[in-house]
């Protein structure tokens, strides 16, 4: 089974809003209201751009934000990663 | 709202040495040791009635009345009499008053021990949205949702 | 069923009890409100027996309406007032839908709005209660209302219920003995007396005000403050609405115009008289 | 304002609300409530010149049922994303099929949980997707959990870790135990695919469906909405020729031709819904014992002709289950209360 591929049409049908160094999220299809941290704004914009897998979003996420890539980084892209998804923001497939 | 001073003692990063420090911040950013704690995504819960119904007239039975004859872990798990490290369940529902004395202040509820109240209370942080005593639960905590 | 129809800001009630004294105590206690516009009540809350029995024998209080919650407890007969006072609470919370609901209390000077968020115990109530008698005028107590049209605060001025210590401070500040409603004991509330807000803030409750500064106090404490975040204050409010998530995306553009535009800050305070004047400095600096 | 019949008739009827008196409109509010008909109400006086503050009103229901619109669309798209990777196209019951498909009956309806129904042999593979979503039991003792695996329709509630909403995963209509068999499988065949990985019933299993809430959960609870929901839907499907034959032989098929009947007559009665006669019967007696359950609630809202309940309340559970078991299972449920 290949690894899943994350896909996300974010920030559509959203309202963002930066706010003490968060972006505050109104997710219209939800009705929810959710507050991201970092690094979650930065993968949504990766995946935006390109869906990709886990692997391939920890990569381009850590040379974006200048950091060694290593497993704590892709444990917690994955950790992250079904944090959006449990929400609705991500979908897996 | 968790903020810097309370976080667990465990997830406090290591001081960085000086030259590192970007790294660090940027590494702070990544681990999300942010102003909402270790959450990176934090939903905006709905406030249960607390305010309609005081949630001291609430109460929570231990376990759910359609589980009789069931013993409390500590950790709150629900299991069968005489299990290891687990306690009988306490003979009436818990009041809401005591319950939320007992999560801020670490009151025992009244005859019984301290581990019998701690089992209970794990008990009760498990209940979740459906399960009796959970719109009591919820509205004790919010808005200050620990 | 004996019934008390009465109008309290936006909301008009019908209220039912299988009891008369109940609603007796609650017509005094409303007496000067007016009746719902048109005579249409459009919200009903209600108390009466959990069982047919329980209406004679050791008789105990339910409390119903249009909506209800699976968790309450039937309390006791004496305290019929404190549960008529949460069914109509609970209709609120669980119902309106028009206005955003915020979980404070609230006064208004010069047009301008003072919100006190809190939970109970904060001494939200009684600071409202004391300034009301100081030249405030008495917009809420314990359900804020922003119209989503105005951003603007509608007034909902219950009676203000008043636990403890506060019972004698009020009596000590308020001259008529007949604002007050009997006092309740052993409550699940502790000591409880309802107060009925002054015939100004009856005679405009239908007066909007601009909200202008949010406080959070903290009673029993010595006495200091702080500022509170942007992200935090707009989670304490809307964790505290009943009704924010229900309302959309109107209410996550009012609360964030709210956190972008009104001062906040949180204060801690020993007594009401410190707390009073904490909060008219606080005003002060807001030009309130 | 005796029982429901207002609402039954301002539903059924918006001029007719014309007359009421001011204490009246109150209690149609209340009563409308009590039987979560007050967004479908809102809607259907929407265009009526009504009282300011009960135009008002029914305005705020109107939002509050675009909310609940909003919600339960949320949830068949998150339950999809659940199960689409197993390539399980679930089938989409009651209030969240009518919303998905845009049906009349969804205008202004509460959305309570959400219901699926899907073959039983893929049930396993559900529940495991389904968990690893973040839902979990509702009732997790063991006497629920082997109650419902056994004898009933549908697997126990799950509910969401974090949204809380509930979902009830069915493999048939009717729980095994009941003496009437539907035919689980041609609900599933017949079904329809409305978008990439969701389904709902054929018009006539609609119906069929329905009906089944007045004879299988029989205690009724929430049996005027459901009938409202017979209402709207036969309404729709009527217009389209050779249905009545269809809910005939659909009705036949699922040993639900009593039901189905009962269900016609019933909303002839209280909507005054077109139905085929011959389909829907001559009256019973008992018809009136259904009518007075039906409309069982004061101008307070409060429920009320509490034998009439009692009686259907033992019904719903004697339908349901043999005669040993419903009595062990209302002694555990008097021993937990």
């Amino acid at each position: 089974m290949t690894t899943p591929t994350y896909r996300t049409d974010f920030p559509q049908h959203c309202r963002t809003h930066p706010i003490d160094g968060m972006t505050l999220v109104f997710h219209r299809p939800s009705g929810a209201t959710h507050f991201l941290d970092s690094p979650l704004p930065q993968m949504l914009a990766l995946l935006a751009a390109k869906p990709m897998d886990a692997a391939r979003l920890t990569t381009s996420l850590c040379a974006t934000l200048g950091l060694p890539e290593d497993a704590e980084a892709r444990a917690v892209v994955e950790a992250r990663l079904t944090d959006l998804a449990g929400i609705g923001l991500v979908e897996v497939g | 709202m968790r903020n810097e001073d309370d976080q667990p003692e465990a997830e406090r990063p290591a001081a960085a040495a000086p030259g590192e420090a970007e790294t660090a911040q940027t590494r702070r950013a990544m681990l999300r040791i942010g102003a909402l704690g270790t959450a990176a995504v934090v939903t905006v819960r709905p406030g249960i009635a607390h305010a309609a119904v005081s949630a001291l007239t609430c109460q929570i039975p231990v376990p759910q009345s359609t589980q009789p004859n069931k013993w409390i872990k500590n950790n709150g798990d629900v299991v069968n009499p005489n299990t290891g490290n687990s306690y009988p369940p306490p003979s009436q529902p818990l009041s809401g008053e005591d319950v939320k004395n007992s999560l801020k202040y670490g009151t025992n509820y009244p005859g019984y021990t301290s581990q019998q109240t701690n089992a209970y209370n794990n008990y009760i942080k498990k209940l979740t949205m459906g399960k009796q005593g959970y719109t009591c639960y919820a509205s004790l905590q919010s808005p200050s949702r620990q | 069923m004996h019934g008390f129809d009465v109008r309290v800001g936006p909301i008009s009630y019908r209220i039912g009890s299988a009891w008369a004294a109940p609603i007796a105590v609650l017509r005094r206690l409303y007496a000067g409100y007016p009746a719902p516009a048109d005579g249409i009540a459009t919200v009903t809350a209600r108390i009466g027996p959990p069982r047919p029995w329980r209406r004679w024998i050791r008789p105990q209080v339910a409390i119903e309406g249009d909506h209800n919650l699976p968790d309450t407890v039937p309390m006791a007969f004496g305290h019929a007032l404190l549960a008529i006072e949460m069914a109509m609470n609970m209709q609120v919370a669980l119902g309106e839908c028009r206005h955003l609901l915020i979980h404070a209390s609230a006064v208004e000077r010069g047009g301008k709005a003072l919100i006190m968020p809190g939970d109970s115990g904060s001494g939200k109530s009684t600071l409202a209660a004391l300034l009301a008698e100081r030249g405030w005028r008495l917009l809420a107590d314990e359900f804020v209302m922003i119209d989503l049209a105005t951003g603007r605060l509608i007034p909902f001025p219950r009676a203000i219920s008043l636990k403890n210590s506060a019972i004698a401070e009020a009596e000590a500040r308020v001259a008529d003995p007949a604002r007050f409603g009997p006092h309740l004991s052993a409550t699940p509330k502790g000591e409880l007396r309802h107060l009925r807000p002054n015939a100004e803030a009856i005679a405009r409750m239908d007066e909007p005000a601009e909200p202008a500064l949010i406080l959070f106090p903290s009673y029993g404490f010595e006495p200091a403050s702080d500022g509170v975040s942007r992200s935090e204050l707009f989670m304490r409010l809307t964790e505290g609405s009943t009704n924010y998530i229900a309302l959309g995306e109107p209410a996550f553009d009012h609360v964030l115009r709210i956190v972008e535009t009104i001062p906040a800050a949180r204060f801690a305070y020993p007594d009401t008289d410190s707390g009073i004047a904490i909060v008219e400095q606080f005003c002060a600096e807001a030009g309130l | 304002m005796k029982d429901a019949r207002a609402l039954a008739t301002a539903l059924a009827d918006p001029v007719s609300t014309l007359g009421l008196a001011p204490d009246g409109w109150t209690s149609l509010l209340a009563i409308a409530r009590a039987e979560r008909l007050d967004g479908s109400l809102a809607y259907r006086l929407a265009d009526m010149p009504l009282p300011a503050p009960v135009a008002r009103a029914l305005e705020d229901a109107r939002a509050q049922a675009e909310f609940g619109r909003t919600q339960a669309l949320w949830e068949v798209e998150m339950a999809r994303r659940a199960l689409a990777p197993l390539g399980i196209a679930p089938i989409l019951l009651k209030g969240s099929a009518f919303a998905f498909a845009g049906l009349p009956a969804a205008i202004g309806r509460v959305v309570g949980d959400l219901d699926i129904l899907l073959p039983r042999e893929r049930l396993d593979e559900a529940e495991a997707a389904l968990l690893a979503a973040g839902f979990e039991w509702a009732k997790d003792d063991d006497y629920s959990q082997a109650y419902y695996r056994r004898w009933m329709h549908e697997l126990p509630p799950l509910v969401h870790r974090d949204r809380g909403s509930m979902i009830d995963v069915h493999h048939s209509i009717l729980p095994l135990t009941a003496r009437r068999r539907p035919d689980a499988a041609a609900l599933i065949e017949d079904s329809v695919e409305v978008a990439p990985g969701l389904r709902i019933l054929s018009p006539a299993d609609m119906i069929v469906h329905a009906a089944t809430h007045l004879f299988a959960d029989g205690d009724l609870a929430g049996g005027l909405r459901n009938l409202w929901d017979v209402d709207r839907l036969l309404r729709l499907f009527a217009a389209a020729p050779g249905f009545w034959a269809r809910l005939d032989a659909r009705a036949r098929r699922h040993q639900m031709i009593e039901p189905v009947a009962l269900a016609l007559r019933l909303a002839d009665r209280l909507f005054a819904t077109p139905v085929e006669p011959r389909l829907a019967g001559h009256d019973r007696m008992r018809d009136t014992l259904f009518v007075r359950r039906l409309l069982a609630r004061d101008g307070w809202g409060r429920s009320i002709r509490p034998f009439n309940r009692l009686g259907f309340y033992v019904r719903s559970h004697w339908m349901r289950m043999p005669p040993l078991m419903l009595a062990r299972h209302l002694w555990i449920k008097a021993r937990a209360k």
